[in-house]
């Protein structure tokens, strides 16, 4: 098993903390993982993106060409990616502020109105764990468990009280995802 | 050309300067090159132009870099810790694409060193120096008349190609003294604000930016080619050498600048021994005259490189000679000038029993 | 009436400023999403602004694009 | 409908790469109109310093150069001095004047370089993640201060204007903020007379502007010009500390 995904969207939109969140999932669950950010000069509203690798086997490189899935929370990063994700790759999308379908055929496209589903839910901040969810139940990387677990990592302080919502969030996404799945 | 003026070489070097179109000094004093600000602070206000001795090497080099932005000949003058300092300025500007003149007289180091003529600064000049992938031109005259010369020439690739040129003399040069005859004045008024300076946008329909800064690395990897492809038209367009006595030559030495001079006279000795001796010496050390070196090395027996270093040229020299026939190194370190004799007696250890 | 503040919604990052200094409170942070994800501050009560332009001096983001008074009416 | 405020044509239609609620954006716009109302941008050249405002020419539509870190005040001297009809701007934050800069700005103050300073004082190193600076106060935390700021170990807050008032070539020295309506007001009046300054050929010129960074800061926008008033004002006073005849 190796899984490659890409998440992409605006500094502040929470890319590199998904990423790390399954990182340390995978890590947690004994997996070999790579987590490589790359982000612009800006604190805020720039372009972000990360390359997560998942393994049994030790990894190599860890830059991805070609993701076998992409976490899309925005229009230009749906631009820079859809391009070049692999045949049949999953694209999971930030449908709330992408206003357009993807054009690719050879790929399988989850769209989820993913800032409105956490707005919902109590904080537009947790849009980035509702993709990594439903991510995360098409291409089961990681237990959702793990994840769930991994965010005390992260949550620290006062920051411990957001972990029930971003767990809710989590589960949110696995579940549009499943639905997803099952009208298949 | 004008009457013989015996001048000291720092001196010559601020008066060809200012006949050679330069409107604007700023630096920072340092010795061995002192009487060159000097000679400027007296000279540009007389001309109604800039002398401005800055609050440091640091501070010098980026309002050359500000006055290059405008388009102007500008100038700075230093010598080797000085020169360090201003090696991210030279970074700035060689990724600006913007032209300058900077005399480097070099001393001994490393560190603080000494304050006597060396030729350490070698690498420091042709391999970039500050950070990132970037040339200058480097030019090594081996005269004080050369220098006044090649300080017109400075100007004129300075403004062609939009580059920082480098005249890498030694405290030698700038404080001996030789008769030198100055070309003519290049007349100021007909050196124009350039299209692309950043003076205010006036009457231009579009505004000029300056900048080394490109954040997407496809971006900045294009500015880097469009550098490189300008680096080679440089080497191919401007490497200078003399060769000198090389037409029957069964050896040859290799230096640059101060030595190069020294091994003249080396030349001459082993002339009047019946050995054919001859010497190269780049003008140019960036661009390197790799091909022209290549080509002798199916002519000599052997190529002598001498510097006052510990082999900075040498390095290049082999790479132009690429195995071809050994290259021998003497040179002297910390601002020891080696002698004529010196030279010979080592190269006549090389030759053998002749 | 046409509107007091003219907002470019798209250069709007919703960082609230402008309804913070609004002594009127006649602006608000929308409901609607920017491009960019943000929810643009908006005009809800065209009536009582003053059109001060405190909202256009503290906007950092230059989305306040003007601030117009009504000519006073002739008699 | 009169026309009370519009934005300045100067300002590009770029949207700016700032954090929601920092101040940069603001200092631009009272800088561009200033540059419309004084009929000046098709002189002006700005030097944008290393800092959030890297791009800051992505913004205002004028000639600009980019200095290196802390070089920006030599860049504008260098530029100014071989061509004097430029208007000339350098625009700095206080990691890039204050701390690796503040050689430059001192000695271009002294010369009374005719040139005009923005000094964005904002208490942290923005763009590199909030790092301590040299305005930073007394007990802040900042990523490298993580127990607050110590006078025993980080020395105090610098006071760039007070330093520079006391010099012969400034001619115009003032510290503004731009936390409200009303101190914007009053930044851009100091900032007139810092332009006027130049454009009268009387000396240096440099304006303080006291920022926010509430990204850095851990606050929210409004949250962040609060902690201006209350923290950082009594620390920083707002007010003009150098006034030569003429910047009226």
């Amino acid at each position: 098993m190796e899984k490659k995904l890409v998440i992409a969207g605006f500094g502040g939109q929470g890319v590199m903390l998904a990423g790390e969140l399954l990182a340390e999932a995978a890590k947690d669950e004994g997996k070999f993982v790579t987590f490589l950010p790359s982000y612009g000069p800006e604190m805020r509203g720039g372009t972000a993106n990360c390359d997560v690798i998942v393994s049994d086997k030790p990894i190599a490189s860890p830059v991805i060409a070609h993701p076998q899935a992409a976490i899309i929370m925005n229009l230009p990063s749906l631009d820079k990616f859809e391009p070049l994700m692999e045949k049949d790759g999953l694209l999971v999308l930030n449908k709330t502020l992408i206003p357009r379908e993807v054009k690719r055929t050879d790929v399988r496209v989850l769209q989820i109105d993913a800032q409105t589903v956490a707005r919902e839910l109590g904080n537009e901040k947790a849009t980035n764990m509702i993709l990594l969810g439903a991510y995360a139940e098409v291409e089961k990387p990681v237990k959702l468990e793990s994840l769930k677990n991994a965010l005390k990592h992260f949550l620290t302080g006062k920051k411990e009280a957001l972990i029930p919502l971003n767990e809710k969030a989590l589960e949110k996404g696995a579940e549009i995802a499943r639905e997803f799945l099952g009208g298949k | 050309m004008g009457e013989k003026v015996l001048m000291k070489g720092a001196e010559a070097i601020a008066e060809a300067a200012i006949r050679a179109g330069c409107m604007a000094f700023f630096g920072y004093p340092i010795t061995p090159q002192n009487e060159t600000p000097e000679y400027f602070s007296r000279r540009m206000p007389e001309l109604g132009r800039v002398f401005l001795q800055a609050e440091s090497e640091v501070a010098a080099i980026n309002m050359v870099y500000g006055a290059a932005c405008t388009g102007t000949r500008v100038i700075t003058t230093s010598s080797s810790p000085g020169i360090s300092l201003m090696q991210e300025g030279f970074s700035y500007i060689a990724n600006s694409n913007v032209g300058c003149v900077v005399v480097n007289a070099m001393r001994g180091g490393p560190g603080l060193g000494d304050i006597a003529p060396a030729q350490a600064d070698y690498f420091q000049a042709t391999k970039g120096g500050g950070h990132g992938d970037y040339h200058s031109i480097v030019l090594a005259p081996h005269t004080i008349q050369e220098t006044v010369d090649l300080m017109y020439d400075a100007f004129d690739l300075a403004d062609k190609y939009r580059i920082m040129v480098v005249m890498l003399v030694d405290g030698l040069m700038g404080q001996m003294m030789e008769p030198v005859e100055f070309k003519e004045w290049v007349d100021v008024k007909k050196l124009k604000t350039p299209e692309w300076a950043t003076v205010g946008q006036g009457d231009r329909d579009h505004r000029n930016i300056i900048t080394s800064l490109e954040i997407l690395p496809d971006g900045l990897e294009k500015m880097n080619l469009a550098l490189q492809a300008k680096y080679k038209k440089i080497k191919e367009n401007e490497v200078r050498l003399e060769e000198y006595k090389m037409d029957d030559a069964e050896y040859a030495l290799t230096a640059f600048g101060t030595v190069a001079r020294i091994a003249k006279t080396v030349v001459e000795m082993a002339r009047a021994d019946g050995i054919k001796l001859g010497l190269i010496r780049p003008i140019t050390v960036w661009p390197f005259p790799e091909k022209e070196i290549n080509k002798r090395a199916d002519q000599v027996k052997f190529f002598f490189d001498v510097e006052m270093n510990e082999g900075q040229m040498l390095e290049d020299v082999k790479l132009a000679v690429n195995g071809k026939k050994p290259v021998h190194y003497y040179g002297r370190l910390g601002g020891v000038v080696p002698t004529a004799e010196e030279i010979y007696g080592e190269f006549k250890k090389l030759v053998g029993g002749k | 009436m046409e509107k007091k503040v003219i907002i470019n919604e798209e250069r709007c990052k919703s960082c609230g400023l402008c309804v913070s200094v609004c002594p009127k409170h006649v602006l608000r942070i929308s409901d609607r999403i920017n491009s960019k994800g943000y929810h643009p501050a908006e005009l809800f009560d065209n009536e009582n602004c003053i059109s001060c332009g405190f909202c256009y001096l503290i906007c950092p983001d230059m989305a306040i694009e003007e601030v117009r008074r009504p000519e006073p009416v002739k008699k | 409908m009169k026309l009370i405020y519009k934005k300045p044509d100067t300002i590009t239609k770029r949207d700016t790469t700032y954090c929601p609620g920092c101040p940069h954006g603001i200092a631009h716009r009272l800088i561009a109109e200033l540059l419309e109302e004084m009929d000046l941008v098709k002189k002006t050249v700005i030097v944008w310093p290393v800092g959030c405002s890297v791009f800051g020419y992505y913004f205002i539509a004028t000639d600009a150069v980019e200095a290196a870190h802390g070089r920006a005040c030599a860049m504008a001297t260098g530029i100014k001095r071989t061509h004097p009809e430029s208007f000339v701007i350098s625009y700095q934050g206080d990691g890039d004047l204050a701390s690796i800069g503040i050689a430059e700005a001192v000695h271009a103050a002294a010369r009374g370089e005719r040139i005009t300073v923005v000094y964005i004082n904002n208490g942290n190193y923005g763009m590199t993640g909030g790092q301590m600076a040299p305005t930073t106060l007394i007990g802040q935390i900042t990523t490298t201060t993580p127990y607050g700021r110590k006078p025993e170990l980080n020395g105090f807050p610098m006071h760039v204007p007070e330093m520079l008032a006391a010099l012969d070539g400034p001619a115009y020295i003032a510290r503004a903020a731009l936390d409200s309506p009303q101190h914007i007001i009053q930044a851009k009046k100091f900032l007139r007379k810092a332009f006027n300054a130049q454009k009268n050929n009387l000396g240096f010129s440099l304006v303080e502007m006291i920022s926010a960074c509430p990204t850095n800061w851990k606050m929210t926008p409004v949250e962040a010009m609060e902690r201006i008033r209350k923290e950082v004002l009594p620390v920083f006073p707002i007010g003009e500390f150098k006034v030569a005849k003429g910047v009226e």
